[in-house]
């Protein structure tokens, strides 16, 4: 299926489809493509699928009309992408995935980082500073997200064996700041010695530590009023936050790594490179999911104020180099 | 000129017998010209009313009339033309208030806002405000309840104005426009929707403010009315003035041939022979009962037979032909239509068991008029127009072709929307839909309310024709001209019929048994 | 009460007059009834020249197909709203029945263990299990808007939550899917090289021009529309088209949550959310009116053909991603406002 | 004639002609119309019962102020579509007003790097820019509705669209951090040991009671929703009123987006986004009436309050998380259907 107009010896053409563009972490994820595919010497083709699974197999419709040799995408819902994955296959163009890993079908490689890690880390870290005893709020996602799942079922676990001592509130937000405020101010108000807060992503921090202010627990973790809040994501907010003792610790999700090595793998794709399960060169390892799927875990290194190192997880400091969120803007 | 009309009683208002008035006219519209796209509603027309004269003004359905009204109220402005109000230009457009010193008007269109109360519908933009600035409904209720006590309308003023009747809301229009103490006082159409009774009460008060020297102009289709408190006349057709005369100088025929510019006389009115005692029975309506509404009816109606429901508002006689055709269940009784029971409480029942309905309203009731003509014809026969719930465009273009050439549709093609007919053309569409499947029982109500001289004879010729072809027809209405084409004339009073009266009835009978006043046969 | 003054009122001007002035019968009139019909033709004419323009791939046989089929589930919302609409109601809780009725059916046939089904039934039973469902969500609304004469916007938008909760409930807001076999044919068998649900949606618009315009049914639907009391009057049985019309519309909603989710080969819990807007948009850009009584089949479907090849050629056109929200938005806006001033009338 | 029989008919059946011959005086009437506007606090009480019972938290003063906290802003969006309503209108697009308004202060107002804004104008501006954006956002439905004659429905759905869209580009997605302290402090300060905001809210429904009842501006309102032609025959200048009730509404829609802005330190580019579902949820529980010309500013506080109270105990309940939106919805509906049930009449 090459169209007549592209001899071969020109760039090639890859379509990145970019899963929505109403969140800090992927609006960063959109800024950093481009980059990439410019240094890499990829033309690049991009869309947007809303959140919308049905709009993101339309999208790889379009794609595949403007015979693009490769594709990323970020499919939302790992199950309903399945149908596109198969047309993929049968036109022998070679997919990427980002962040979510299919239920099924075959992908050339998954670049995800592992939301499971993301909930244990912040465990390990909660865990640590509270002594084992305590309550703690957990702001999850939405019900209907995977990774959200992940870090719900990983924080969950992780806590019930490690800190059987520590209490669990799960609280349903559909990532929406408004609702994570209301939640977390009622749980507050029926338990007001509630020491920790996980926040699964972003979108709930600020107004988390307004709430957090204005009931005067905002306070420096010395103090025994303190309440523990961990983030997720690493966007430059939460780093500054760190730094400034608002928060005390948040996983890096790694945007600007997602999108090169969506880019990269897909180029290796093109170029008909392949890869086995291993360490990489790039500190990270890929490992066989199944039959056909390898997945790149790029690593999600916690953040804390003293960089230290919690329930055997080690962690590095907001002002490291080599996060993300200090290297944009 | 001034008005020994007919029935009038009152002194005459101009006391300067035989010629015009001094000073200048209360209310002077000149060369007015007004267009809605490309229909012309008013064509380089005129009136004068003089200070103290009560001024009719007619003519058909669609003549410019309310448009007339509208732009001498300063709700719309005309295209060209001039509005004087004593001899001084018209207030600027948006100065409602001083409008409404110049005129006051009961509009065609209700203008009642139903989910406010009657108090404030009475006084609505004109209330009182407390020192704060904010509205005081006490005294806001106190002046309205001496509002409707002028009038002796025994409403509440907290009552929301769609609990009230009918009549109680044209009252609460009336009483509304007369409290501004205009001196001008349009009236358009007042009497439409008002009982015999009412309008008696309406005249008296309108003779009084008469007596004050109040000037009146006064539309109405009930020509009876312009001779009963009118001066003078005003004629408009097609947009245009025609002619305007004192009142006793335009004798009826005069008036409807100025109306509809065609010198045939009105026909007498017929003397129908009654159909056999023998024919069959067709409706056999049996101690019919709606509680609230009406107990215990009972009459029966022959083939060819036309018989008149009469009543005031209130009476019952309309709730029990819409009991006929199904549109109310009766809680108990009968109605048998040729022989057989068709489901009580269901319209298709009825018109499948061979009744015909001309809706009191056409406009509520009558017709979809988004639809055209075809569709709203033919909409009570699905079944004739194909099979198995298709319908063919061609059988049914067809039908209607055939339906608007026997009622005389004027309209280019049976696809054009009811909307862009005249009143009496679509109240001919209704009649077509009652006719259309070909009913043995037609029942009528209020078969010519709204609709003008010319198009009202020409209904009512057709139910004639339709009886005349053996089937039944029930006429409720209160309209004299209606019932004057019944065989016999069955009166109600408070839900029961009180009066069965054969054709040959005097006018007074017939208002004195809608009043309750029964004389004994 | 007062609104039906409106209607009237509004009616009595217009175009008629000069009509009435040359005294052919027949003619005319349905001609530019049809050509109203045509309105959205130029604009995706338009959009056509425009698309191929910045995108030579538009006009590939392989993009149409595109923006067919991703249409075409949808698509059967707004067929399904148009028959509300045009009987005078609406169906706010139609996107959730999008939803709700194919998730059910997998929830009810998909094997424990495999994509948290419970596995009750077997995956034959799918189709007719999402059918059902419509059926009864149809049944609900109808009972509550017809029998009980609540307000039809009020009732729906309720629905609309609710149903939109059961299914986050049964899912537990996790996606379903190894969907049975029946339940993925529609969406992905292609029948003469064109996509199954190509088909379907197209016959079943075709269905629908012929249902709403000849047919006693169709008819019967206008005339509620226009005027209730009317119809009443006319011996039309209003509640019952109404109701056939209200559980018509939510077994069509089901069928395009199942042409979806065959398509998707999975339900998500979000199936269907939001997508009441796009479809009331392309009703109202297609000429429906919502105040009843107005508006043809062939309409809607222009109406969500422009929006999607919009959303087509923005895709093409590599808009930032940021700004395809609003360009959209703009473009609907536009749509809306310019086929409101051409559809003349100011109110409808 | 005709039309005005029009109106007079609907009357003429059902408990018109009764009212007609009942001709008793004043006591009742005025009474019940109040006692009308109390129809949710039985169920106000009833969930406060319940809510006491399932956890005692539940009336302790701490989450009381809670729930009229969180209610606060969107209470705004209720009390805006409130006197939209009346006037006989919708304004769908309040809810994108409510997250654009204060975005755009946002995009003004914070310096660049500290978080994606551009920092053109002082902090200080960041209200004065709120309130203008809400007003321009109101100008320009007014125009398209009033001054052009365009459905309500439809511009504000296109507006809605739009607005939304234009939040996501400008912000690109992403949520605003580090606002200027002026645009925090309404959804912050404390007054007297109450939040700053639930004063405000409290106040500004407070003078929406007197605004609506007591004052010719209000009456207008309700003159235009019942029937503007009657309202334009009695001399109210009805597109000024119009105009003036849209404005103020795309107004109190950006005071509240600001006031949940300063609460949660930040704009999100998602905040209000389905918000209108509950707000017009919260309207018509509360008694008012799509169709425009009734229902009072008290009867929609007790609406937007009842939903927050059930969303309080639900929490408090602990109810699993995916039942917990089918719960809220059902108990919509019913309040939905019981409202409307209890309010009398079957169409408005
Ligand atoms: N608002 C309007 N828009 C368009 N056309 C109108 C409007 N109002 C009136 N017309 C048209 O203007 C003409 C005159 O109407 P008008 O209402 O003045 O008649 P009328 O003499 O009062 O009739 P009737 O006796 O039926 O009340 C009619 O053809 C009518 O259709
Ligand atoms: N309200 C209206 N809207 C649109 N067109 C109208 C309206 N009224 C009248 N017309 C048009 O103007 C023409 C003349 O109207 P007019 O009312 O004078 O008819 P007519 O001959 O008096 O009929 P009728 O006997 O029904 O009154 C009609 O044939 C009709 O097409
Ligand atoms: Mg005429
Ligand atoms: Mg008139």
């Amino acid at each position: 299926d090459n169209s007549p107009g592209d001899g071969g010896s020109t760039t090639p053409v890859v379509g990145v489809d970019y899963p929505r563009s109403d969140t800090d972490f992927w609006n960063s994820y959109i800024k950093y493509t481009p980059q990439f595919a410019t240094e890499l010497g990829l033309d690049l083709k991009t869309t947007n699928s809303q959140n919308d699974v049905a709009k993101l197999t339309s999208n790889v419709q379009s794609f595949i009309s403007q015979g693009v040799k490769g594709i990323a995408m970020a499919p939302q819902d790992t199950a309903a992408i399945a149908p596109a994955l198969q047309t993929l296959a049968t036109k022998k163009i070679p997919v990427v995935t980002i962040d979510t890993r299919p239920d099924q079908g075959k992908v050339f490689m998954v670049v995800r980082a592992d939301n499971r890690a993301y909930g244990e880390k912040a465990c390990q870290f909660l865990g640590t500073k509270l002594g084992g005893a305590g309550k703690v709020v957990m702001l999850q996602g939405d019900l209907a997200s995977v990774n959200g799942r992940d870090r719900t079922e990983a924080f969950s676990e992780c806590m019930k064996k490690n800190y059987p001592g520590i209490k669990v509130f799960g609280e349903a937000t559909n990532w929406d700041g408004a609702l994570a405020s209301q939640k977390l101010q009622i749980r507050l108000t029926e338990h007001p010695d509630i020491k920790g807060v996980y926040m699964q992503s972003s979108f709930a921090l600020a107004g988390t530590l307004q709430l957090l202010k204005q009931r005067g627990l905002l306070t420096a973790p010395t103090d025994p009023k303190h309440v523990f809040v961990v983030s997720n994501d690493g966007i430059p907010k939460e780093l500054q936050d760190i730094g400034a003792g608002n928060i005390d610790a948040t996983v890096s999700q790694p945007a600007d790594l997602y999108a090169k090595y969506a880019l990269h793998y897909l180029k290796a794709a093109i170029d008909g490179k392949t890869f086995q399960p291993g360490p990489t060169d790039h500190d990270s390892t890929i490992i066989q999911v199944r039959d056909g799927v390898l997945e790149d875990q790029l690593s999600a290194p916690l953040v804390t104020l003293d960089g230290g190192t919690y329930g055997g997880v080690p962690s590095l400091k907001p002002d490291d180099k080599s996060l993300w969120g200090n290297n944009i803007g | 000129m001034s008005g020994n009309g007919k029935s009038s009683t009152r002194p005459p208002s101009a006391p300067d017998d035989g010629r015009a008035p001094a000073g200048p006219p209360v209310a002077e519209a000149t060369d007015i010209t007004k267009r809605y796209g490309s229909t012309v509603a008013l064509d380089h027309a005129r009136i004068t009313v003089r200070s103290g004269e009560t001024h009719a003004l007619v003519g058909r359905n669609g003549a410019g009339k309310s448009t007339l009204v509208s732009i001498l109220t300063g709700l719309q402005p005309a295209d060209s033309g001039e509005i004087r109000f004593s001899g001084q230009p018209a207030p600027r457009p948006s100065d409602r208030d001083a409008w409404r010193q110049q005129v006051a008007c009961v509009y065609q269109k209700s203008t009642i806002i139903p989910q406010l109360t009657v108090a404030e519908n009475l006084l609505i933009n004109r209330y009182d405000r407390g020192r704060s600035g904010l509205i005081d409904w006490r005294t806001l209720r106190r002046r309205a309840r001496d509002l409707l006590a002028v009038w002796s309308v025994d409403v509440d003023v907290d009552a929301r104005a769609m609990d009230l009747s009918v009549e109680q809301r044209q009252f609460v229009e009336i009483a509304r426009a007369l409290s501004f103490g205009a001196r001008f006082i349009i009236l358009d159409e007042p009497t439409a929707q008002l009982d015999a009774a009412a309008i008696d009460r309406l005249f008296d008060r309108v003779r009084d403010l008469q007596n004050q020297g109040v000037t009146f102009l006064y539309i109405s289709h009930h020509l009876q009315e312009i001779y009963e408190i009118c001066d003078m006349v005003t004629v408009f057709r097609d947009a245009r003035h025609i002619v305007t005369a004192p009142v006793a100088e335009l004798p009826r025929s005069e008036l409807v041939a100025a109306m509809t510019g065609d010198a045939t006389a009105l026909e007498a009115p017929r003397s129908r022979t009654a159909p056999a005692g023998s024919a069959d029975v067709v409706l056999d309506v049996a101690a019919l009962t709606l509680d609230g509404m009406f107990q215990d009816v009972s009459f029966q109606v022959r083939s060819g037979e036309v018989v008149g429901l009469a009543g005031s508002g209130g009476s019952g006689r309309t709730e029990v032909a819409e009991t006929i055709v199904g549109l109310r269940a009766p809680h108990a009784g009968t109605v048998t239509v040729d022989g057989r029971h068709p489901r009580a409480g269901s319209v298709s029942a009825a018109l499948a068991g061979g009744v015909g309905f001309v809706p009191q309203d056409r406009h509520h009731q009558g017709l979809v008029t988004g639809m055209s003509i075809a569709d709203n014809a033919t909409m009570t026969i699905p079944e004739r127009l194909g099979s198995a719930g298709f319908l063919s465009t061609r059988r049914r273009d067809a039908i209607a072709n055939t339906l608007i050439d026997e009622l005389a549709i004027k309209t280019p093609g049976p696809d054009l929307p009811v909307s862009g007919l005249s009143g009496g053309n679509q109240q001919k569409v209704v009649m077509a839909r009652a006719l259309a499947n070909d009913p043995r029982v037609l029942v009528l109500i209020t078969p010519t309310a709204g609709v003008d001289v010319r198009s009202k004879e020409f209904l009512l010729d057709k139910v004639d024709e339709v009886a005349g072809t053996g089937t039944g027809v029930v006429v409720a209405s209160d309209e004299l001209d209606d019932l004057r084409i019944c065989d016999r004339v069955l009166v109600m009073f408070q839900g029961r019929i009180v009066a069965d009266m054969p054709s040959g009835w005097s006018d007074h009978d017939i208002v004195a048994a809608m009043e309750g006043l029964t004389v004994d046969a | 009460m007062p609104e039906s003054l409106t209607a009237a009122d509004t009616a009595t001007d217009g175009p008629a007059v000069t009509a009435g002035r040359t005294p052919r019968r027949p003619v005319g009139k349905l001609a530019i009834a049809r050509l109203r019909d045509l309105a959205l033709v130029p604009a995706i004419v338009l959009i056509a020249v425009v698309g191929q323009i910045i995108n030579p791939v538009f006009l590939k046989p392989d993009n149409l197909i595109n923006i067919v089929q991703t249409m075409s589930e949808i698509a059967l919302l707004v067929l399904a709203q148009t028959i509300v609409l045009v009987a005078g109601k609406m169906d706010l809780s139609l996107e959730s029945t999008f939803g709700l009725a194919p998730g059910v059916a997998a929830w009810l046939t998909v094997a424990v263990g495999t994509g948290h089904g419970i596995g009750l039934v077997p995956g034959a039973w799918s189709i007719p299990v999402t059918l059902v469902v419509g059926a009864l969500i149809g049944i609900a609304n109808a009972a509550l808007i017809v029998r009980f004469g609540l307000h039809g916007f009020i009732v729906t938008l309720g629905m609309l939550i609710v149903l939109r909760g059961l299914l986050t409930g049964i899912s537990g807001g996790q996606t379903f899917f190894n969907l049975p076999e029946s339940m993925m044919y529609l969406g992905n068998a292609v029948w003469i090289g064109i996509p199954a649900s190509i088909w379907l949606c197209v016959a079943l618009f075709a269905a629908g021009i012929i249902l709403l315009g000849y047919t006693g049914f169709g008819r019967s639907l206008y005339a509620i529309g226009g005027n209730v009391d009317a119809a009443k009057a006319a011996g039309i049985r209003t509640d019952r088209v109404l109701w056939i019309a209200l559980i018509g519309a939510s077994v069509l909603a089901a069928l395009g949550g199942l042409m979806l989710s065959g398509r998707l080969a999975s339900v998500a819990a979000s199936q269907g959310n939001g997508a009441i807007f796009t479809v009331f948009a392309a009703a109202v850009i297609g000429g429906v009116s919502l105040n009843g009584g107005k508006g043809t089949m062939f309409g809607a479907f222009t109406g969500i053909l422009l929006l999607f090849m919009i959303q087509n050629v923005l895709t093409l056109a590599g808009v930032p991603a940021q700004w395809i929200g609003a360009l959209n938005g703009a473009i609907i806006l536009i749509a809306l406002v310019v086929s409101r001033i051409t559809g003349g009338r100011a109110q409808e």
